[in-house]
């Protein structure tokens, strides 16, 4: 199998939807003759054109809005954010046209649509290229959240989303665009979405993450493993629907969860893992369910060592994780 | 005579009538099913009818597609809606075809017709016809696509990011301002900086026209030459149609905090249903009998509408978290 | 003391305010003439003219922009949204700018200004006119979230959140505008931003709610008392910041905890407020974290029975307070 | 000589020239520490100072604001701001004026200038100009305001609801558009539907004027005649002043991939500063002496600016939560 970056994936997944289905468009700033300025749409425009590879204007709420219209007409829209940051000016169109176009219609209309976003920091990106958005709407009915981690995972995932018949929020992590390879088939596949992940099994602590934390996590487990830490390692990848049995076994598994995100902390989507195992997994605790985010302010710094301070690291976590077993 | 000069036959001039007279009827009607407290909500197209008639008059309504606003009663019925529908909605029953009774009436969206649903938040809908005709022209079916919202929406960014867009890609879009001086309470000269939206079509590259909305003929006229060049790929018109809301702005207002019972009565001196029904007298387009027995149909058709629609049953309970997603 | 309602309680704080401190003004769609659609402004514009009592034009972001602008000058604006679900098309600059101006500038630039939205449904507002929109905020670092329940809190609360530094999200439940009336002290007085507080206590269930679920709840509790069943009630008043004090006290309290709130359950506040409990009270609890709220379906339908259906009452906060009490 | 006929010295074409080549000599500077791998991002003014310079040259220094974008390096080193002041944004240390190290550069923001600190997302400065002006009318002290973005930034919905708020209130602010041809690698004739952005001006009751965006004397005219109007009481002007962007977008740009080298070395030839220069030495306005001291005094003072820049401290990074609230 070839070994592929997380950004090749995303883009070789479009590339071959847009071959099969016709009814595919891809839609944002600079996603033509520049290919993305991450390059994730790089080489679409020579194969599809510029109809299906469209340069939109700088209007997110326009990339959205005529992506809410055209999915309406019958055609899969994927619309691309640049930054995630930059969301903001759509959200309306999001929130009160994307998810509830099929419910207000009583199930006559729908929004057969994906937006991709990349996010995340750790990247010299500042305030307004750092941020983690996707708590913004995971508690919006009528979206569906994916958040992959590996090469593997975002392919076989986005093509579940641009098949989806539901507005999808796409969040690709800009740090993990070219971070890691991995093995990814040439063949078709997907991965079903809300189905959450065992990247490491475990008995000691369990950790539920998403996106980047998963690999800093994964880093910090090999660490512990030395101190003889056994850590059991869920890897979300679809936020909503959350994979609530995943979530539930997990816990169960240990009896000590430590939820770890990029996100700040309050009202991040770890509040809703929390809630949900101490409402449905409570008599299986042993222990507080921990949080491990990013701290309470509106975003990461531009100097490094406040986005060093800002970050989390496998250093971080392993701390955290360490605390736990010991109680 | 004008109807002629405009290639528009005597029947046409009366079913026009007829609908402009269905759409006040019905309307009225549900000011009284509201204050008899049997409906909670309405909102009127009342004094906008010759806008809307001109305009529905001038589309394919066999082919083209509408993404109006709450107040285009005498437009979706000319694309095919009932009187039957409205009270339906009106009652929030289940047969509603709008939504089975999900959203407040006037909030329409119906499939059959390729009338793209609709939410409350002003001016989404502007930028959902120009994906709509963007999916429209590359899938080369090329439907014209008619939108429409009040003047005080126009000054919503959405409006902008439409306009823009559609001029850019010269898209089969006509964009409908009903300009009937209030936005609720806020006149003319609190909203706009110019008086005159149709100013800000130059900005767009594409004609912005402004017509008599009480004068069904002048809309008609000014709208068919639009959707030619929108049919002819020559690009989108901003067509603003001043007339006057004859009623408050919804059965919540009350329109006296803000203007006079003279200005309204003046207004009503212009209502467009009058000015064309004087047109008709005048040039003899009906006899007594026939203008009488349009009238009778209109009634018995209301009252047998409001009839089904009471006694129709209410969506079920269960059904309440159905149509969030797909499946 | 004067007996008044929730809306004279706002109307009074911002017409003593605007008395005291004329760097304060007001702005908003129909808050001038009109008095609000919903009266809060009522009689401001008289008092204190059309600058201060500013109608804008239909267009959310430039309220909040403009704000933010105002704000930064060194005045204290008020901003009115005329429904909390109208608020989305300001998201960008309410995320972006208001709540990150002082953090990004070194603390040399500031937003003092607080944005005022009804929100919350029961009043056959629909999917649009009656949604519960603090979660989208919570996740924010940077504003403050104030959403109070009695007039007596509102109108403390709504002085502190003008006299606050930073920005202020303050939401009030329209269903309370005029549900219940208080005892309301003509003289000077605040409450500070971030104090929950006990509306009743007791010693069996400990209740966590805001807004008018805190009725609702008294209401059950009262019922429950009858049967035995003491309820403790804790009104959060402010959910941001969050009194983590009087969260973790109230568990203390009875060992059992459910969180009620109109919002949809996932990722609504109350996923935070379980959160924190299931960290730092781990070791007091009795039982599972409950949570009662609204389905997850994109908002509550206008038809009475589905709206029934959807909104939680009385009788649904006792059966799940009785069941709490019996585990 | 041009100059005389519009008021201006000797001694002020001087300055003006200056500035420009200040502003871009430190923006060349940028690139060669970015290059050289001391810091990690630089955005340009390249082919822009002549309008930049134009234009604050025309505003009151002492009184009135600026709401900037990131390419107005010109501006606010006219507006006060110095060499070392950018090096210290570059480096992103904690005497950074704009926000101690917590922004990329460019993203101006100084109090002592009344220059307004902004974001990254585009165009939100452009509402909040109005909020200043507005603030700055009720209050009497009437400043004029100059706020400016690209002509991609110009398609926002917040450009259209700031040019018609203002328009509406006849506001003294001056809407800037630097237009240089390209939003990253969208050409002109993808952004904008009519090539022409000052054609707008009329759709908001305000001249919509078009200069020649590299002849620095053309804009000072314009933008002289728009700051009078503004202080007038006569309302806001929209100028748009067209020139290129000689570098690529952003360090993290290659615009080889959408435009040739033939186009920019054709736009060089009518660089700004170029042709400044040319107007100097063809008038005899200075002596060789005077050329090449002004060279080696600007060399002089970067050179010491990044020399303190870079030996300047960092932030602390215990200092990453202040600033959040008040207090
Ligand atoms: C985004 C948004 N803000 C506010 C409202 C509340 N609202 C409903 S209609 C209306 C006035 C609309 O005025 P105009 O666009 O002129 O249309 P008209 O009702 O006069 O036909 C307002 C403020 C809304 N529906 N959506
Ligand atoms: C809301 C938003 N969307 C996208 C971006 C990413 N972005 C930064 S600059 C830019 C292009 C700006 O073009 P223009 O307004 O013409 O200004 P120029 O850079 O050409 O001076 C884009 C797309 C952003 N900063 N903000
Ligand atoms: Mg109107
Ligand atoms: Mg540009």
């Amino acid at each position: 199998m070839p070994v592929i970056s997380y950004i090749d994936a995303i883009t070789e997944a479009m590339r071959e939807e847009m071959g099969r289905d016709k009814r595919v468009f891809v839609l944002g700033e600079d996603v033509g003759v520049r290919g993305g300025v991450f390059r994730a749409t790089n080489g679409l425009i020579e194969l599809y054109g510029e109809d299906r590879v469209l340069d939109t204007p700088l209007t997110e709420s326009a990339i959205v809005g005529v992506g809410v219209g055209a999915a309406a007409y019958g055609l899969r829209p994927i619309a691309e954010i640049q930054f995630a940051d930059f969301i903001m000016p759509a959200i309306n169109q999001i929130i009160s046209e994307a998810s509830k176009m099929r419910y207000r219609s009583n199930g006559t209309w729908e929004c057969p649509m994906v937006i991709r976003a990349p996010y995340g920091g750790g990247i010299h990106g500042a305030l307004y290229h750092s941020q983690s958005v996707e708590a913004l709407f995971t508690g919006v009915p009528g979206l569906k959240i994916v958040a992959p981690s590996t090469p593997y995972d975002v392919k076989g995932l986005l093509l579940s989303s641009i098949r989806d018949n539901d507005p999808v929020l796409f969040f690709e992590h800009k740090k993990l665009y070219r971070f890691i390879k991995d093995e990814v088939p040439e063949t078709e596949y997907t991965i079903p979405i809300g189905k959450a992940d065992v990247k490491r099994e475990g008995s000691d602590v369990t950790v539920i993450t998403y996106g980047l934390m998963v690999h800093y996590t994964l880093e910090a487990a090999k660490k512990l493993a030395e101190e003889g830490v056994d850590v059991h390692v869920l890897d979300l990848r679809t936020l909503i629907p959350l994979d609530k049995g995943a979530v539930l076994e997990a816990t169960k598994k240990t009896g000590k969860v430590l939820i770890v995100h990029e996100d700040n902390k309050t009202s991040g989507f770890g509040a809703e893992v929390a809630a949900v195992i101490a409402e449905e997994a409570f008599f299986d605790l042993d222990a507080p369910v921990g949080r491990l985010c990013s701290p309470d302010v509106p975003s990461m710094p531009y100097n490094s060592k406040l986005e060093k301070a800002f970050m989390l690291n496998p250093e971080k976590i392993a701390v955290a994780i360490r605390e736990l077993a010991e109680l | 005579m004008r109807h002629e000069q405009l290639g528009l036959t005597n029947e046409q001039v009366l079913e026009m009538y007829r609908y402009m007279l269905l759409s006040r009827k019905v309307d009225e009607k549900m000011w009284l099913l509201n204050r008899a407290g049997k409906i909670p909500f309405v909102v009127s197209c009342q004094g906008q009818e010759a806008t809307q008639v001109g305009t529905a008059y001038a589309l394919d309504r066999e082919k083209d597609w509408l993404c109006p606003y709450y107040r285009d009663l005498a437009m979706v019925l000319l694309f095919g809606q009932t009187a039957k529908d409205q009270m339906l909605s009106a009652f929030a029953k289940e047969g509603d075809p709008n939504s089975g009774g999900r959203q407040m009436p006037n909030h329409f969206g119906d499939r059959r017709f390729r009338i793209l649903s609709g939410s409350s938040p002003v001016t989404t809908q502007v930028l959902h016809a120009a994906g709509v005709a963007y999916a429209g022209k590359i899938t080369g079916e090329n439907p014209v696509v008619l939108t429409s919202c009040g003047e005080g929406s126009s000054n919503q960014g959405d409006w902008h990011e439409a306009l823009n867009f559609a001029g850019v890609h010269k898209l089969p879009v006509v964009f409908l301002v009903e300009n009937n001086l209030y936005a609720i309470s806020v006149p003319l000269n609190k909203q706009l900086a110019g008086e005159n939206v149709a100013a800000r079509g130059q900005g767009y590259g594409m004609p912005g026209i402004r017509v008599d909305g009480n004068d069904v003929f002048e809309v008609y006229e000014v709208m068919k030459q639009a959707v030619e060049r929108a049919r002819k790929g020559e690009g989108p018109t901003l067509i603003e149609a001043v007339s006057y809301r004859l009623t408050p702005h919804s059965s919540d207002d009350d329109d006296l905090a803000y203007r006079t019972r003279e200005e309204v009565e003046e207004a009503k001196q212009k209502d467009g249903l009058f000015v064309l029904e004087k047109y008709i007298d005048e040039h003899e387009l009906w006899t007594d009998e026939i203008k009488e027995a349009m009238k009778q149909e209109i009634d018995t058709e209301i009252t047998e509408a409001i009839k089904f629609a009471e006694a129709a049953p209410h969506p079920d309970p269960a059904d309440l978290s159905k149509h969030v997603f797909a499946r």
